[in-house]
This record gives structure tokens, C-alpha cells and sequence, in this order.
């Protein structure tokens, strides 16, 4: 993996993130925040992990962008414009970078080289999964039936509102 | 198996082509020429099979409806697609004044580009994978989901109330037939323990007997799981009877409705390679990829064998859409949630019935006796005779 | 000797209650699958009972048991079982071929009725439980079949539910015959508390094979048991449900209260003979003598009832009523093939009849009266040619019908009996009085000329008379086992070889039992030759005797003005105690909590609370400062999040 | 030259930045999901980056931390956007400054 791919990489996952954050169209910001989650699945080709990025492109770009797209649609007519941006929260997100960018910089375990390995193949990752993972993988799926459910319950209009 | 030359050619050439950079420049730009190649040669074969296909699709349907199709252009009107070409490509490109322009111009070029992307990891012959990646039915997939935003795009984009219900309605029906189309995957999946197009197809390189192949179609799991599939993949690629998003009487032409020219050939391109990605998946998960149907067919080069399952599906396609009317939103959704899903997730137990019963014919009888019952119930909880509920357009309010 | 179905007997019960559970699982609409399950059913349990009867002819004294246990407490393992031995098979088979006639013939009979298939399964669900009776090798095992009898004739006598009267006929039965289970359940204690075993046969550790051991309890145990048989069989005190019993469907009143279920009774006192027979003085026992006398009066007093009677199918009821009583005194006085016998025979014939009845209510459109039937023997002659058959069958014509033979079994044993001769006489009574209620009964239903509105009658349809037809052959043929010339029913319940003897054929009983029937029929067509009209030829002789009979001896009101009116003044006691007494002492309780209460408010309020409302007071007011700083809004917060981890990041760098 | 550990850090750290930026400063309630989402993101490729730097275990932890994290913020987006409407409902906006009913 080199620097060019990544440089790219990281280029167009946080120019995305940038705009999904401060974009003032509501659509463009869900979109380029689709985008940046290819970036992000991008990063995790370059790391070799390209199950997870796939499972990302799929889960994010497929399923809760969609999601999110569509409760933008669904609650388009506001009663009052709120445009207008919080300075404070740049301030915060400002320092907590700095801080961060700061105690990364600082660290020099973290300057390391990648080691070699071999790739890690879907047939690793299913075997670990349904051996030694196999308790959380279940209550995480009885949390995905449950969040479903719950989804459910809480969008259902009932008629008589009606 | 003997590996005929007529095999190998194309991997040969290819090779041919790049002898003389090897070893002059550095790796990366070899693997990078090298896909190029690869995605040159997807797009030639598929672009010009899309042409032929929608001239084949035109003429078929005049055939079924007792009409000559198109005969002019060139011999026996081969030649039409190009006119078509020609025509849409200098059309003027209308952009509505509302419209979202860079969604509404993104949309077309993100629709094409992800059934492109989809068709790169099928294995068309042997050794003839364009992109090998590990988890390939899972990209397959991963790119398929991309195409629901796209479609979003498109309608969101080109801001008009029929193209916005076209959309609507278009994920809703692809997020619904997107369930059963991955389940019904999963039981080869399983069987093969393999997300590997190629392993999966290699799966299937056995015989029963001698003459009866291995695939998975021939099991009874297999066999429903393929109906699934298939008809999974009708919806996805958004063909009839499941046209409901672009239905030309009831919502103008759906999310393309305010594209024109050559966009508007791209959305119609982009539904032609969604298909033919759709139809290729089916080849391979269900239909032994390039294996030939009886061992002494072997002489035949595979990929050969790939291109002719491939374009009986295809004839299939068009057949299903010569044939059947139309489908109501509501009951489309119905069926999906109510019979497909069930369906699909009682292949997956069949399947894995078959596998620990070990793959005899008393597995052979048992996993279809599961199938039997959960069809029968199935049938039993939601006869068609009782009218479907009241129809209600969720998405139209 | 013993094949795979004698060993695996329980599949006989089994088969019919599976049936029902299916039944019940088809729901009310799956008429026709209903049905078919039904008889499907009671045609596999008919071939299994044959297929586990044909071992037992070749082997004498045969008998499989298989036993398990069924449950443990503490140390002692509770142990049931199924056993098949003649009596067993004889009655399987018996149950399985009458029911199956009774099932084709309701499925004519129930044809417009709305709950068919519950109706079905009620009946094979019966049938289920009787077979497990008859096969039950436990005490307990067969309280348990017992009870499930009970209830299942509960269920078919309310079936019409939507009539109060069936209501009360279902109630009535169910209470009555708990009265004799009560003391049947009382018996089964004791004797498990004597014995340590309700097994029957358990290789010679069965409490029937070492029933020596009971001494004096025996009697005593024995009588109790005998209460639920009296129970069930409507024997003297308690047979007054089972003529109400009639409300029910007529195949159910064929099946259950003629053919099989009363006829429980006899089968349990067969069944633990030896525990009635502990301690016998050359065949006679204080208990048997009890069921003896119990039977005579039973059998008497129910045929002289059954003279009075106008309703068809009470007449029948009544009759059951007395033959059962003459079973009773059969066993009683030692002849129990003798009875045993008679219990198949009866169960032949009765049913018969009430098939037929049921015909004739079916085809007179559920007219019940036979004061306005009459000269149906044209109308009807399938009905009219099997009903014939099963009177004389009843009545005890000898050498030709079942009955006879086996009537003069009873006879035979009877006036064996060393204690006392007056129960020989009184059985004599009773079968002149039989043969003329019969023949009453004939008279008003086929001859004469028509009463009431014969006009719409019709035949039934075939589904009904070719049971009718198997029934009569049955009745008839079965007569060739019976025979005392080759008596070899007798001897294969008894378990010993049967020898051919022509001279046993003509004794001086036959010429005797001829004669009675002889007279009781003569006697019925004097009276009754020109039976016409409202008013009962023996009414006009001896209003006063025939009101006492039709009235039913006014035994009901007896209950009515004794049992009933003490249970009820019982209750009022225990409520007036109730309220007054037990209430007052709650009150009083009552109020000295309440005292005690009101004193420990007192102090609450003025002592306790006030610390507590200081401390609220301060809390309130600190949570009004810092409330301040929730301003509700979301973003406020993660910001605050957002700092209090860069504190964090500092605070580790400050580490470092 | 290839990427060190401390390149992944630092863009998961601007990442998890912008994500908290988005969060705070945007008035749409849709924006605070989307900025959380990110943060998430954001923690995920932190795990990978150091799953693939790190000593390696038999297990893949890191992969395996990263599946389950994507999965419970799919049920966090679920029910968080499913909550949006509710809310939208209710309030006919989706100004979070409007969601203020729990103000002491």
C-alpha cells in the first residue's frame, strides 16, 4: 500500500466528510456523506480488511444513507427555516483536534511501519465469528431485530390522526 | 478437463499484450494496465451486447406480438441500436430549471457505473475472472446496494413530483426484493463455504453419474433458491412485470422521466447491464458458471458455455416481459414480505438440511420435504384468493 | 404366543384419542374430515383388537401385562400398566365393532347438526378412553380412563348444549356418578394403603393376585369399589341419570349409556373379582351378596318402571338400566362368564335398539313419544325387521338369539346360589316383565295403525341401516358362541378347553325361559293389541300403580326432598356461620389494626416528617441551582462531552 | 515510502472531528446522526489501522470489533432517524434548538 492511494484516499474521504459537515443542502451533505463512507471503505482496502469495507459500502451506502435521504424527504416541510451555524462547536471540534493532533504527534509508538501478513480471507473471519464470537454476533442480532421493531413502532402513524 | 487452447486464448493474448511491458515498469503500473485492460474488454463485450440485446429484445417482442420488429436499418435490422445511438446522442440534453443540477447530472453516471462495477467479478470462462476478490458475491452485492441511491438521485435530483414517486417507488421495491436476492444466495454460499465466484463455480465442475452436472439448480434448494433469484432479480433490474417504477401509465417514466438524450441512453444502458450483472450471478451461483452440461461438451471452450446460459436467461427476461402484465405496488410488496423472505430463509435451512444429511438422495428428499412444507403453509396463511389488503400507496402521500 | 400388537396394547386406546385430537385440530368446518378421521379410526382400533384378539383363542388362561412406572415420589415408584387378557380382547373387540357401527350410523344421524365434527371427535375421544379402561392393567390407571369416560359422556349428554334440559342431564349424570367415583377413589386409597400395589397382574406381586392377603378390609375395599361400578352402571340408588341421560344424541346414548360405558361398571367388578371374592364360603362373600341384592332390586325395579314409560328411548334406558342389574346379580352370585357374556350380548343388542330408535326418531322427524307413532312396520322395515331382531334378542327368546342363551347363564348361576333363593325368583319376575315392556313398546312403535303425523316418515339412509343390518347379524350370530352345547365363549373368559355337548343344548331351563318369554309376550300383545290413544291400556286398569311407575317410583322427588334439600340447608349454615361469625371476628381484627394505625400516623406526621421535609426542602432547592444548567438542548450537551474529553486528553498528557 | 500508523491516526482524528463539528453546529437533528455516524467511522478505521499495525493475534479483533460496530450503528441509525420523524411529527420541525422540553 502507498502513499499515493492513501494520500488520495484521505483527500477525498475528508474533503466529503467536510462537505457533509457544513454543506447547507440538506441532500448534497447526505450525499457526500455516502461518499465519504466509499473513502472510508477505500481505507480499509488499503488495510487489507476487504470484508469490513465491504460490509461498510453496504451497510452505509446501501442501507442508512437511503435512511437518511429519505427522512430528509419526509420531514422537507419545515414550519421555520433554521439555517445559520453554532461557532461554538467549531471551537470545540477546533481544540479536541488540536488536542488529538497533538497527542498522536507526541507519541512515537504510533510511528510504525505496517508489518507484512498475509491477507485475511472471509473464510478466517466466518470461522472466528461463529466460534469464538458466536454470543455477540446473537445479541447483536436480537439488537437489530429489537432497533428494527422499535424503528417501526416509533414512525407508525396512527390513523386516527388522520 | 482438458484446457483447450480455444480456452485460453484470451488469457493469452492478454498476455501477449502485456509481454512487452513486464519486468520494464514497476508492478503497480502493470497490475494498474492490466485491469484497464480487463475493464476495456468488460466494456466492449457488454456495450455491444447491450446493443444486440436491445435490438434482440425488439425483435423478439415483435415476433411474440405477431409483428415484424425493427427490419430496416442494416440486415435484418442489426443495425438499429446505432441509429438509436446516434439519435440520443445528439438530442439535446434538457436540464429542468428546478432540477438539482449536480445530483440530477451525477445520478446517470453513478447508475452506470455501479452495474459496470457489478459485472467485474463474475468469472466468464475459465481462469477468465476480471477482478478476483475474495468476498465477490458480497461486492456483487455491495455495488448492487449503491444503485438504490443512485436512483434516489435521479429522482431527487430532477426535482418533479413523477420522478420523485418513480424513485420512491423503485427503492422501496429494490430495498424490499433486495432481502430475498441475498438470502437466496446464501444456501450455495454456505454449501460452497466460499464468497468466491470462482470457488463457487469450481463447486460445481462434478458430475453425478458421470453425465449429471453438479449445480446447484439440480438440488432441491438449489432449484427454489434460483426461482427466488431470478425472480428477485426481475425486480432489482426494475423489467417487467415489476416495471412499476418507470410504468409509462401511471407515473411518466419514473425517476428518467426528466432525462433526455444521452442520459436518459444511460439510465436505459445502465438497466440493460444491471440485468445482464443479475443474469450473470444466477449463471454462476446457480448454473455451474462455465461448466459444460455433460462432460463430453468439455471441447467447447467455457466461456462459450458462460455467454450461452447467459443469453438464455436474457431470452428468459424478455420472454416473462412479452408475457405478463403489470403488477400492483402494494401486492408486489406483499409478495416480496410475506412469500419471498419466508421462502428464501427456507432454503437456507433446506440447504444446510442437505448438508448434514450428506448429499445423498435421502438429503435430496428431505430438504425438498422442508421446502414442500413451508410452501404449503405459506400457501395456506396467504391464498391469493383472499384480496390482497386495500391498496395504499405509502409513498405516495 | 404373544404377538407385536398383544405386548403393544396401548395402541388400541391410543389410536381413537389421536383421531380426536385431529379432529379438534381440523377445526368445526372439516366436516366430511371429521368423519372420515372417526371411523378411520375406530377401523384401525377394530383391526388392532382383532389382530391382538386372534393369539389370545390359542393360548389358555392368556395373559400379556407390560407395566411401567409412571412417576416417583419419595421412595415409592408409582407403577401403571395395560394387560390384555379374554376379558380384555372380548371387550375390545366388542367396543371397537359396536362403536364402529355407531360412528356410521351418527354420521347419518348428526348429518344437519352444526357441531359434526366436534361431535365426532367427542365420540372416538370416548371410545379412546373406554378401550383404555378395558386394557388398563392399574387401579389408577383405570380411575384415570374412568374418569375420562365420565367426561366424555358429560360432553355428549350436553351436546346440544343450546337445551337446558340437556344442560341438566349432563350435570345431573356427572354428579351422580361422582358420588360412586368418591367411594371407588376411597376404595383405591385403601387398597393401595393395604396391598402397596394398584396393579393388577404384576407376575404374582399384582394386588388381584395377592389379594389373599386383604383379610377382613377386603369386603370393605371391595364395597367401596363397588360404589363407583354402582355409579356408573346406574345401579338402584344412583341410577337415576342415566334415563336423563337420554337427552343426549341418540348413537351417544347407543354407545355410552347401552352398549359400552355403563357397562363399566360390570367390567371393574369383574375385573377385581378376586378382591370381592376374598374369604368366600363355597362362593359367597358379604359383598357379593350386597352386589347381588343391589342388582336384584336394580333389575326389578327398572323393568316395572320401564312398563310406565312413553318416551322410546327411556323405555330402552330403563331396560339397559335392568339388564345391567341383571349382570350384576350374575356376578354376584359367582356366574361371571356368565355375565361377562351377557355384557357382550347386551351390548350387541342394545345398541342395536337404540340404533333403531334413533331410526325411527330420525325418520318421525325427532318425534320420541311412542303414544303417537305406530304401524311404522310399514314405513320402515329395515328398521322394523332389525328393531324385531333386538327385541327378541333382549326379551331372550332362547336357542335362536343371543340373549336367550345368555339369560339362562344368569338363570342357571342364579338358582346355583346356595344363600338364598328369593333372587332367582325375582330374576324370573324380571324377565316376564322384560319380554312384556318389550313387546309394549313393539305394539305402540310398528302395529296398529298410524298415529301422529306418520305422513312425511321416511326410510334412513343407508349409512344408518347397514349398521343396523351388521348390528342384527351380530345380535343373531353371536348366539353360536353361546350356545351351551359348545360353550365356548364361557370357557375361553374362563380359560379352560370347551368341549361339544348336544345334550346340554336342551334343558329343562330352555323349556322354562321359553315359557316366561312365552308369557311376557303373550301377556304385552293381550294388553296392548289394541294400544290406540292417549291413555295407556294399564292406566285405565290401575291408574294409581301406573302413575307410581310413571313417575319413576318418584325416586327423584325422594332425592329432591332428602339429599338435596340437607345439602342446601347444609350450605345455608355454613353461610350464616360465615357471615356472622368468622366475618364479625375479621372485623374486630380490623379495627384494632385500624387503632393502631391512626396512632402511628399521629406520630409520623408530627415526628418524622418534619426532618424529612427540611432535607427535601434543601434538596429541592440545590437541584434548582443546578438545573440551570440543563438547557434542554441536545447540542449543549455533546459539547460539554466534547470538552470533558479534551480535559481528559490534557489530564493524560499531564501524566505523561 | 509507506504510510506509518500515525497517518491513519491523525485522518480518523480529523475525521472524528469533523464528525463532532457536524454535531454540534449544525441546527438539523438529522446533522447530529450524521456527525455521530462519522465519529463512529471514525473509530472503526482507528481499530482497523491498528489491528493491521499491531501485533497480530489469531483472531482478527480488531475486524471483528469493526463488524459489530457497524452493525449497532445501523440500529442506532435506524431508530435514531426513526426517531427524527417522530419528532418531526410531533413538532412539525426539526430544529434540534426547538427540542427543548427537558430544560430545568
Amino acid at each position: 500500500m502507498n502513499t499515493v492511494a492513501f494520500a488520495i484516499i484521505a483527500i477525498f474521504t475528508l474533503t466529503f466528510a467536510l462537505a457533509a459537515a457544513t454543506n447547507p443542502r440538506l441532500m448534497h451533505a447526505a450525499l457526500s456523506f455516502a461518499a465519504m463512507f466509499v473513502g472510508i471503505a477505500g481505507f480499509f482496502f488499503l488495510l487489507g480488511a476487504e470484508f469490513v469495507g465491504l460490509v461498510q459500502i453496504f451497510v452505509y451506502v446501501g442501507a442508512v444513507a437511503v435512511l437518511i435521504v429519505f427522512t430528509i424527504l419526509l420531514t422537507r416541510r419545515e414550519t421555520q427555516p433554521h439555517h445559520g451555524f453554532k461557532w461554538g462547536g467549531v471551537i470545540v471540534a477546533g481544540a479536541v483536534f488540536a488536542g488529538l493532533l497533538w497527542a498522536i504527534i507526541k507519541t512515537s509508538a504510533v510511528s510504525i511501519a505496517a508489518p507484512l501478513v498475509k491477507a485475511l480471507t472471509v473464510k478466517q473471519i466466518g470461522e472466528v465469528l461463529m466460534t469464538q464470537y458466536v454470543w455477540p454476533l446473537l445479541c447483536v442480532g436480537v439488537l437489530l431485530t429489537a432497533a428494527l421493531i422499535g424503528a417501526l413502532v416509533l414512525v407508525m402513524e396512527d390513523r386516527s390522526e388522520r | 478437463m482438458s484446457v483447450g487452447a480455444f480456452d485460453q486464448i484470451f488469457i493469452h493474448l492478454k498476455q501477449w499484450l502485456l509481454s512487452p511491458l513486464a519486468g520494464r515498469v514497476p508492478g503497480w503500473l502493470l497490475q494498474i494496465v492490466s485491469s484497464l485492460l480487463n475493464i476495456a474488454v468488460l466494456l466492449g463485450v457488454f456495450l455491444t451486447l447491450f446493443a444486440l440485446m436491445s435490438v434482440l429484445e425488439r425483435k423478439i417482442l415483435g415476433r411474440m406480438q405477431n409483428r415484424y420488429g425493427p427490419n430496416r436499418v442494416g440486415p435484418f435490422g442489426l443495425f438499429q441500436p446505432v441509429a438509436d445511438g446516434i439519435k440520443m446522442l445528439i438530442k439535446e440534453d434538457i436540464v429542468p430549471v428546478s432540477a438539482d443540477k449536480v445530483v440530477h447530472f451525477l445520478a446517470p453516471i453513478l447508475v452506470a457505473a455501479t452495474a459496470i462495477l457489478a459485472l467485474g467479478i463474475i468469472p466468464y470462462g475459465r481462469n477468465m475472472t476480471p477482478f478476483v476478490i475474495d468476498g465477490g458475491i458480497l461486492f456483487f452485492f455491495a455495488v448492487g446496494s449503491t444503485t438504490e441511491l443512485a436512483v434516489f438521485m435521479a429522482g431527487w435530483g430532477s426535482n418533479n413530483k413523477f420522478s420523485m414517486l418513480g424513485a420512491m417507488r423503485a427503492i422501496a421495491q429494490m430495498i424490499s426484493y433486495e432481502l430475498p436476492l441475498i438470502i437466496a444466495v446464501l444456501p450455495v454460499v454456505m454449501i460452497v463455504g466460499s464468497l468466491n465466484p470462482d470457488r463457487i463455480v469450481l463447486a460445481q465442475k462434478y458430475y453425478y453419474f458421470g453425465f449429471l452436472p453438479h449445480w446447484f439448480v439440480l438440488t432441491p434448494w438449489g432449484a427454489t433458491a434460483f426461482i427466488l433469484f431470478f425472480v428477485s432479480g426481475l425486480v432489482e433490474s426494475n423489467r417487467t412485470p415489476f416495471d412499476v417504477p418507470e410504468g409509462e401509465s401511471e407515473i411518466v417514466a419514473g425517476h428518467m422521466t426528466e432525462y433526455s438524450g444521452f442520459k436518459y441512453a444511460t439510465f436505459f444502458m445502465a438497466e440493460y447491464l444491471g440485468m445482464f450483472a443479475v443474469s450473470g450471478l444466477a449463471v454462476t451461483m446457480f448454473l455451474g458458471g462455465w461448466h459444460p452440461p455433460f462432460p463430453f461438451l468439455a471441447f467447447i471452450p467455457s466461456y462459450v458455455w458462460f455467454f450461452a446460459k447467459l443469453s438464455v436467461l436474457l431470452f428468459t427476461f424478455i420472454w416473462v416481459r412479452g408475457t405478463l402484465p403489470r403488477i400492483r405496488v402494494d401486492q408486489m410488496m406483499n409478495f416480496a414480505w410475506k412469500f419471498m423472505l419466508p421462502m428464501a430463509f427456507t432454503c437456507v435451512i433446506s440447504s444446510a438440511v442437505w448438508y448434514y444429511t450428506g448429499h445423498r438422495l435421502l438429503a435430496w428428499f428431505w430438504s425438498f420435504a422442508v421446502i414442500a412444507v413451508v410452501y404449503i403453509v405459506l400457501s395456506l396463511f396467504l391464498d391469493t384468493r383472499r384480496k390482497f389488503t386495500p391498496r395504499t400507496y405509502r409513498f405516495a402521500e | 404366543m404373544n404377538s407385536w400388537i398383544t405386548s403393544n396394547v396401548w395402541l388400541i386406546p391410543a389410536t381413537p384419542v389421536i383421531g380426536a385430537s385431529l379432529i379438534l385440530g381440523f377445526g368445526k368446518h372439516a366436516r366430511l374430515t371429521a368423519a372420515a378421521v372417526a371411523v378411520l379410526g375406530q377401523v384401525v382400533a377394530l383391526t388392532l383388537s382383532i389382530c391382538a384378539f386372534i393369539p389370545t383363542l390359542h393360548a389358555h388362561a392368556f395373559r400379556v401385562i407390560q407395566n411401567f412406572t409412571w412417576f416417583t415420589f419419595g421412595n415409592q415408584p408409582l407403577r401403571i400398566g395395560f394387560v390384555f387378557d379374554p376379558l380384555a380382547a372380548a371387550m375390545t373387540v366388542m367396543i371397537t365393532l359396536v362403536g364402529l357401527c355407531i360412528f356410521l350410523f351418527s354420521i347419518g344421524y348428526m348429518a344437519e347438526d352444526k357441531n359434526f365434527s366436534r361431535f365426532f371427535a367427542y365420540l372416538s375421544f370416548f371410545s379412546g378412553a373406554m378401550l383404555g379402561v378395558v386394557v388398563a392393567n392399574s387401579l389408577l390407571l383405570l380411575f384415570v380412563a374412568w374418569e375420562l369416560v365420565g367426561l366424555a359422556s358429560y360432553l355428549l349428554i350436553g351436546f346440544w348444549i343450546e337445551r337446558p334440559s340437556a344442560a341438566a342431564a349432563a350435570k345431573k349424570a356427572f354428579i351422580t356418578t361422582r358420588i360412586g367415583d368418591m367411594g371407588f377413589f376411597l376404595g383405591i386409597l385403601w387398597l393401595y394403603h393395604q396391598s402397596g400395589t394398584l396393579l393388577f397382574y404384576n407376575n404374582g406381586g399384582g394386588c388381584l393376585e395377592t389379594a389373599g392377603f386383604l383379610g377382613a378390609s377386603a369386603t370393605f375395599i371391595a364395597l367401596l369399589i363397588f360404589c363407583g361400578a354402582v355409579g356408573k352402571s346406574g345401579q338402584f340408588p344412583l341410577h337415576v341419570w342415566l334415563p336423563d341421560a337420554m337427552e343426549g344424541p341418540t348413537p351417544v346414548s347407543a354407545l355410552i349409556h347401552a352398549a359400552t360405558m355403563v357397562a363399566a361398571g360390570v367390567f371393574l367388578v369383574a375385573r377385581v373379582y378376586p378382591i370381592f371374592c376374598v374369604g368366600a364360603v363355597n362362593g359367597v362373600t358379604s359383598s357379593l351378596s350386597v352386589v347381588v341384592w343391589i342388582g336384584v332390586i336394580t333389575g326389578l325395579m327398572a323393568a316395572l318402571i320401564a312398563v310406565a314409560q312413553s318416551d322410546i328411548k327411556r323405555i330402552l334406558a330403563y331396560s339397559t338400566v335392568s339388564q345391567l342389574g341383571l349382570m350384576m346379580v350374575s356376578l354376584g352370585v359367582g356366574g361371571v362368564a356368565a355375565g361377562i357374556m351377557h355384557l357382550l350380548a347386551h351390548g350387541f343388542f342394545k345398541a342395536l335398539l337404540f340404533l333403531g330408535a334413533g331410526s325411527v326418531i330420525h325418520g318421525l322427524h325427532h318425534e320420541q313419544d311412542i303414544r303417537r307413532m305406530g304401524g311404522l312396520r310399514r314405513v320402515l322395515p329395515i328398521t322394523f325387521a332389525t328393531y324385531a331382531i333386538g327385541m327378541m334378542a333382549l326379551s331372550g327368546v332362547p336357542l335362536l338369539f343371543s340373549g336367550g342363551w345368555t339369560k339362562e347363564e344368569i338363570l342357571h348361576a342364579t338358582a346355583r346360589w346356595p344363600s338364598s333363593h328369593l333372587p332367582y325368583y325375582l330374576v324370573l319376575l324380571g324377565v316376564i316383565l322384560t319380554a312384556l315392556y318389550m313387546t309394549r313398546q313393539m305394539m305402540y312403535v310398528f302395529f296398529g295403525n298410524s298415529r301422529g303425523h306418520a305422513t312425511e316418515v321416511h326410510e334412513s339412509p343407508r349409512v344408518m341401516t347397514i349398521p343396523l343390518i351388521v348390528l342384527a347379524v351380530c345380535a343373531v350370530a353371536f348366539s353360536i358362541v353361546l350356545t351351551p352345547a359348545w360353550p365356548w365363549l364361557e370357557s375361553y373368559l374362563g380359560g379352560h378347553a370347551a368341549e361339544f355337548d348336544s345334550r346340554l343344548l336342551f334343558q329343562p331351563m330352555v323349556l322354562l325361559s321359553l315359557a316366561l318369554v312365552g308369557a311376557g309376550i303373550g301377556i304385552g300383545v293381550w294388553i296392548y293389541h289394541r294400544a290406540g290413544g292417549e291413555i295407556d291400556p294399564l292406566q285405565q286398569k290401575s291408574p294409581a300403580l301406573f302413575r307410581f311407575l310413571e313417575n319413576k317410583m318418584w325416586i327423584d322427588e325422594i332425592y329432591d326432598h332428602t339429599v338435596i334439600v340437607l345439602a342446601a340447608s347444609a350450605a345455608r349454615i355454613s353461610d350464616w356461620m360465615d357471615r356472622y361469625i368468622w366475618d364479625g371476628l375479621v372485623r374486630l381484627i380490623g379495627t384494632i389494626g385500624q387503632f393502631f394505625g391512626t396512632l402511628t400516623a399521629g406520630t409520623d406526621e408530627s415526628v418524622i416528617n418534619a426532618g424529612v421535609d427540611e432535607t427535601t426542602d434543601g434538596a429541592r432547592g440545590f437541584s434548582r441551582v443546578m438545573s440551570r444548567l440543563h438547557s434542554g438542548q441536545i447540542q449543549v450537551y455533546l459539547g460539554a462531552i466534547g470538552l470533558g474529553m479534551l480535559a481528559l486528553l490534557l489530564f493524560y498528557a499531564w501524566l505523561i | 515510502m509507506t504510510p506509518t500508523l500515525q497517518f491513519f491516526l491523525i485522518v480518523s482524528a480529523a475525521l472524528f472531528c469533523i464528525g463532532l463539528l457536524a454535531a454540534l453546529s449544525r441546527r438539523h437533528a438529522i446533522f447530529i446522526l450524521i456527525g455521530i455516524e462519522m465519529m463512529l467511522a471514525a473509530a472503526n478505521l482507528n481499530f482497523i489501522a491498528f489491528w493491521r499495525f499491531g501485533a497480530r493475534s489469531p483472531a482478527p479483533i480488531g475486524v471483528m470489533v469493526v463488524i459489530f460496530s457497524i452493525a449497532i450503528a445501523a440500529a442506532e441509525a435506524a431508530v435514531g432517524l426513526a426517531m427524527v420523524i417522530a419528532i418531526y411529527r410531533h413538532f412539525r420541525t426539526t430544529n434540534v434548538d426547538q427540542f427543548n422540553r427537558l430544560k430545568g
